[in-house]
């Protein structure tokens, strides 16, 4: 394991352990040096993403597998404080179409559609790929936040 | 998650204790929409002083119980918001849609 | 991944990160449907065995890997709720000797050797073995517990 | 973890909030031992109302504080115990050894 790597899990898409996530998130954040409402931000971020996984990557199926790592990376340039926590999901579904993967407008009250929205308003990155047979979510945030920067 | 349902006068509160996130919201949308639809009660009051978290699949179904009580004529109410949950509706751009109160005192007496 | 694993966990051993699998250890037990009591029982079975770990079976060094393993088990004969928690925790430092395997007694008042007796009467089932180049402590406990069991 | 120190008359009171565990069980032992030992406090009382957890290496700081306080010929003092920590002291059959109150008032007025 590389030093800069913080934990390794891995669960079933079964939406009874999104609280065992969040559990484990809520002390990494906080232990990380992240502000009480950072901690929430990054925790809600991994949790809707968790969520999307299961939902529209696994289509609701509980036995299928899910990948997440932690690790400390470095802010390129090197700046003062400038490190941050990643976080990598991921899951063996089917390619996302990168087309499907947005938000709505939040200027209509309906249900549903809110996720995205989240993960985004958290992260100071947001990036989806696909490698080897897995969709890939990578999420960054900074402990002193820059700009956002959401249009990956 | 635990839901359970008290009755005063014409109103029903629903005490929510625990996360509600993917794997409950469902139960919460069914008990909302049957309250409002069905027994067609005229105030739902929810109580969410004891929910730590709510997710994105927790605020759908708060907006199901929502629009289902506009459609039915009845009043749909929040209480005892968390950081947490306060800063969802937020985000959803919802915290000003929901009628939101401090505590229960207030959410009956409105 | 078998359906009745439940979670997988890979974390380097530094103390900073106990709080971290502490976090998802108490959602995880509550899920699994433990009383209050227990679920913290469990939870502080592990984090003694993560301590353990950490100070006697790497000296303290931060770096080194340690992986954990939760699943459902089933008791043997079957009985009515007769299932389980099941925490395999694994780590490749020197082989352990049992024979130091053991709490101290409790009517002395001084400092330390109090980790193996929480582990102990935390867990129906406490087992420690050497394979592959690793030690394996197994901890399981039931939903139902039966009376303690901890000479192993 | 998080340790602070307020002087009340001639006792000292540590404010402890977060987790006690091998993380930081050496910070707390040193700031008890240098009050106890080398300032000489009379009355060293540990507020624990904002501690969730106590590990074994926390109860083992306790112990030193205890056991030097006794040289020392001064008072230890627990208040606020959650469950858990209750727990681990009661497991460690502690519980009577130290003296513990429900509150600060009482605990001051000890
Ligand atoms: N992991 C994923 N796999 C496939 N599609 C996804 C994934 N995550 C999000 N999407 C797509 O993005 C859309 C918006 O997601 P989101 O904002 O979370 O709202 P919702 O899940 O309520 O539809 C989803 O409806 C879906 O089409
Ligand atoms: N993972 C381990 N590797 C090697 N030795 C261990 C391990 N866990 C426990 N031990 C041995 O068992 C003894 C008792 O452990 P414990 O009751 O936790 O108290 P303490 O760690 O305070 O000594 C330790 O002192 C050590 O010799």
């Amino acid at each position: 394991m590389s030093q800069d790597l913080l934990l390794k899990l891995e669960l079933h898409s079964n939406p009874n352990l999104l609280c065992v996530v969040r559990g484990a998130m809520e002390r990494l954040t906080e232990v990380f040096g992240f502000s009480a409402p950072d901690c929430r931000s990054v925790t809600r971020a991994v949790d809707e993403a968790l969520t999307n996984i299961m939902r529209h990557s696994y289509g609701g199926r509980l036995d299928r597998p899910i990948g997440m790592l932690c690790r400390r990376v470095q802010k390129r340039p090197a700046a003062a404080r400038g490190h941050g926590l990643e976080i990598l999901l991921r899951d063996r579904g089917p390619a996302v179409d990168p087309a499907k993967l947005r938000g709505r407008l939040l200027d209509e009250i309906k249900p549903g559609g809110l996720g995205l929205h989240f993960i985004c308003q958290s992260m100071d990155t947001v990036e989806f790929k696909r490698m080897r047979g897995m969709n890939q979510l990578r999420l960054v945030k900074y402990l002193q936040p820059p700009k956002q920067n959401c249009n990956s | 998650m635990q839901i359970s349902a008290r009755r005063v006068d014409k109103t029903t509160i629903f005490d929510v204790s625990g996360d509600i996130d993917l794997a409950n919201s469902p139960e919460i949308r069914k008990a909302l929409l049957r309250e409002v639809k069905e027994n067609r009660t005229p105030k739902v009051v929810m109580n969410l002083s004891k929910v730590r978290y709510i997710d994105s699949s927790g605020v759908a179904s708060l907006v199901e119980g929502l629009k289902a009580s506009r459609d039915a004529g009845s009043r749909f109410i929040l209480y005892g918001l968390s950081p947490s949950a306060r800063e969802v509706l937020q985000l959803s751009r919802l915290l000003k849609i929901f009628e939101v109160y401090d505590n229960e005192e207030q959410a009956m007496a409105a």
